[in-house]
């Protein structure tokens, strides 16, 4: 039988993200120093704070609602590029999930996949362009075939940043001096995948244990 | 970290709350991050809203009043305002004659300004938006976000201010705001970083005895690194990068504009360097400012923009204004 | 040395270069170094004139103006000018009724002004002086150079100039003068030390995380060093080393003053800081000023002056005055 | 027979002070830069250096005359506290030498007595107080017996500010905190006497050569 996630399972990961971007909030605030403005992790950690207690004072009933919340939130917290892009990534997803109380994580890719190409719309950045791009694509590829493989593409797609001379985002400014440095969006997408990753291995072994 | 701050955290709030305490004339909501014209809306008139990341002070709060914005949204440090605080500002200043938002290009300002935009729409707010994209240290190409908006986005506030003031249309006072910026062109120094509250050291490491030329206002290294230069040959560059660009056939207004930690006497110091540069480029100067506008924090070091006018614009420069930055007129 | 300077010597000159080609309303002699307000000498009226070494910008030049000062003397930086300019500032002022020297409480300063005084009287001006020493980090006794002036200066130039420009006789402006001053206090906080361009190198060691209290605004140490504050702590501690000192019995003017590289964001937070201590001090504001008034180069920190007003004090503080650094009223 | 010296033997000391100023600016603005404002070396580098001009362009005839035009453009020139303090006493002196073409050692020491008495009332300072006076009353005092007297009371006058507490001038606002420090003016004052013995020992030799 296909495993299926309802809402509880993406607040959760909403959890895991704002703890991780807690955790990381120095280390990607030191990347954004580097070719940006150095405010990354503390965008993140003020958004992803205000996500979790948003989720858990009105806890919404679908998967696709937890997701849409999250992102509206987003959108009126962080401010800067990274909160309408990730604002915008949670919200379509979320819309394209639906009404639907369990999703599987076909559909979640599926969702994801449509989050992401409307977070290249509105931003206008390409997979290559040293942005979060460079982790969600391959990130979302990777979720079709499994949880982990979605991890470990969104972290090779952050590492594979370092290299890339930016064309889109502050970095951009920089030309060839961006070169060198991991982007800092790529970074906390990779964490989105992480945590995503670490929360259904919980959900799995906790179904394991109760099978 | 040498700030004089409480905690990071509350550093934004803290300043509104300093703000509204020393400006009576303004209605500062800290809440809401909205810093407003105490007489808005002005029955027929036309109101400018702009706003950005804090840390550019007086950008943006200190150029509310007459004459120049309606409202404007201040950010967190270096980082766009959300599209909640825009809308509630439009909504408080909009007298039915429509808003124009001032946005400084980066994508973040970008973005947040455009959803905001559809926001106030959707509450039957007119609303027209200006970019700011004068820094020519940023090649305006597909490899970049495009030049990025500094000092002449005093330029804009101020001129299309003037004429919102004077109750120009919508359409007319977001022409002028579009002629301004494309008349406006910029290029930055540092002679230092700058510290954010959130990291608490410098965002890059420049050693004594170097400086950073092509710099935005968000503490981000420039484009190049370089043996320190006088006064003389910063002024030189700066300005030949400006001219060479913007290649003025009138006359110009000139902002000497400090990044914060420099002093003005080292600003006035500078400022002879640019007229001696202009005149020797036969580029006339109709008036020149000289201070911290558009800042960076505790950055040392300057900019210099140049803006085209012609008698229109020149008029519009010179009419009154009454916020607490700028002040002029009556 | 991060400075946007050509060489040392040149500073000051160079500084005034700069201030003539932005404000054409004054009149700035660069050999000489002396600025005068344009229209000068004003018919009828008597004729501030101040003064003190550079390094203080805006003070005293950017006071130069209708309503405040009638001229300034720049010297060299954190050096009293000499009385060859403050009798040349004199004559060039003085419309028969009469100059008050403005004289910050330092040993040059008031060494120099006194011999200017004397010159001055020598050529038939008729000269009176105030002294200006609100700083409260000094006891004033047989065991030091006295109280030294610092942020009270600015009341003074703005309070006894707005009396000038009403056409107060000269006793009558002098009187003012001298009440403001005594009804003045201030207290100074430097989170770093400055650098100036002779020396080339921070005037004293401050370890990070550690502040100066009770400085002066010529980069000397202050009284005491100590573990960094908060500015709520900072804010605590200096307004009440000045409401004890001052013991206002009504409303007092709060300047909120930075001593030049902190930043505007940051002032403003302090000022947030330094209403609620006056609030808890039961000490009531009639108007607050925040910004880069009385500085010392690039240090950062600020200092809290407080001046206690009447009505009539307060009526000539909102009078108009029409300076570079401080504009309202008209 | 008593030695005399002539107005270009006051030229020369000035002049030598002037190089002696210029040669120790840094250290004196560094005396400067621990208890005051960073200016002293500065200050006096402006100042003699317009004396040694002034002084070239138009030299007097008598030395009391070329004290008071070097008195007279320090006070012109350096601002501060030094300049009228040092202006006074070489203008004060210079008055008090009246318009003899040629004066006595002895004479010379008289005349600076006046001058420093001139410093003593316009700075309202006296000796202990950690200001030029610790090195200038001590110095003409010697300098009743030989320059090279005057010399080591001026050098040890200024060493004996170190443990003192400042009761005049900028150092006075440090209260404790100035204990432990020289004092620049003092320093300033000792290489006056310094330069004057200099020019003494090169005069008598010049002398002894010629005789
Ligand atoms: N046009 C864009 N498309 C996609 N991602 C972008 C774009 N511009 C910036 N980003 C991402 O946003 C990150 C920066 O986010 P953040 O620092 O929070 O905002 P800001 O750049 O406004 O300070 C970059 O590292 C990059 O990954
Ligand atoms: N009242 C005074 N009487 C005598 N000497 C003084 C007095 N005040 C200051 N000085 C001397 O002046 C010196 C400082 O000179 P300078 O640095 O040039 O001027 P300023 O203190 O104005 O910056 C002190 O070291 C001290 O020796
Ligand atoms: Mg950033
Ligand atoms: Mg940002
Ligand atoms: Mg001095
Ligand atoms: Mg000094």
């Amino acid at each position: 039988m296909t495993q299926t996630f309802d809402a509880d399972f993406l607040v959760r990961w909403l959890a895991a993200v704002a703890e991780a971007v807690d955790r990381e909030a120095d280390r990607l605030t030191e990347l954004d120093s580097a070719i940006g403005d150095a405010d990354h992790g503390a965008n993140l950690k003020r958004g992803f704070a205000a996500v979790t207690e948003t989720l858990a004072k009105d806890p919404p009933a679908t998967p696709g609602a937890v997701l849409t919340a999250a992102g509206r939130q987003l959108i009126s917290t962080v401010g800067g590029a990274s909160g309408p892009l990730y604002g915008t990534l949670l919200r379509r997803t979320g819309k394209t999930l639906g009404d639907d109380g369990r999703v599987t994580r076909e559909q979640l890719a599926e969702a994801l996949d449509s989050g992401v190409t409307a977070v290249s719309q509105l931003g206008g950045a390409q997979v290559g362009d040293k942005t979060m791009l460079d982790a969600l694509v391959p990130a979302v590829e990777g979720l079709r075939d499994s949880f982990g493989a979605a991890r470990s593409a969104a972290e090779e797609g952050a590492l594979a940043t370092v290299p890339l001379r930016a064309r889109k985002g502050r970095a951009s400014y920089l030309g060839e001096r961006s070169v060198g440095h991991q982007d800092p969006g790529a970074t906390s997408s990779a964490l989105l995948f992480a945590a995503l990753d670490e929360i259904a291995r919980t959900e799995a072994s906790g179904a394991e244990g109760a099978s | 970290m040498r700030m004089l701050i409480n905690v990071p955290e509350t550093v934004v709030a803290d300043a509104l709350r300093g703000m509204a305490a020393a400006h009576p004339e303004l209605t500062v909501d800290v809440e809401r991050r909205v810093v407003v014209r105490r007489d808005a809306p002005v029955a027929g008139k036309v109101a400018l809203v702009s706003g950005g990341g804090s840390g550019h002070e007086p950008l943006h709060g200190g150029f509310v009043g007459p004459g120049m914005l309606a409202a404007a949204c201040p950010g967190e440090v270096f980082t766009s305002p959300v599209p909640d605080q825009m809308v509630r500002a439009a909504a408080a200043v909009d007298s039915g004659a429509g808003v124009l938002f001032v946005v400084k290009n980066y994508t973040g300002d970008v973005l947040n300004f455009e959803m905001a935009a559809e926001l106030a729409e959707d509450e039957g707010i007119q609303v027209a938006k200006v970019l700011v994209d004068d820094d020519v240290a940023v090649t305006d190409s597909l490899y970049t976000a495009g030049r990025r908006g500094t000092g002449g986005t005093l330029f804009v506030e101020k001129i299309a201010g003037a004429a919102a003031e004077e109750g120009a249309p919508l359409e007319r006072v977001e022409a002028i705001a579009r002629r301004v910026n494309e008349r406006c062109r910029s290029f930055g120094v540092a002679l230092s970083a700058c510290t954010t509250p959130a990291k608490g050291s410098p965002t890059f490491g420049l050693p004594e005895g170097e400086l950073e030329l092509g710099i935005g206002i968000h503490g981000e290294p420039g484009r190049e690194r370089r043996p320190m230069m006088t006064s003389r040959e910063i002024a030189d560059f700066a300005v030949d990068a400006v001219v060479e660009d913007l290649r003025p056939s009138g006359p110009v207004i000139a902002l000497v504009n400090g990044m914060g930690a420099t002093p003005l006497l080292e600003l006035y110091g500078f400022n002879a360097e640019v007229q001696r540069v202009l005149g020797e480029r036969g580029v006339p100067v109709a008036r020149t400012l000289v201070g911290n506008y558009v800042t960076s924090l505790d950055m040392a070091g300057c900019s210099v923009t140049l803006c085209e006018v012609d008698e229109d614009l020149l008029r519009l420069w010179d009419a009154p204004v009454e916020t607490p930055a700028l002040r002029w007129g009556r």
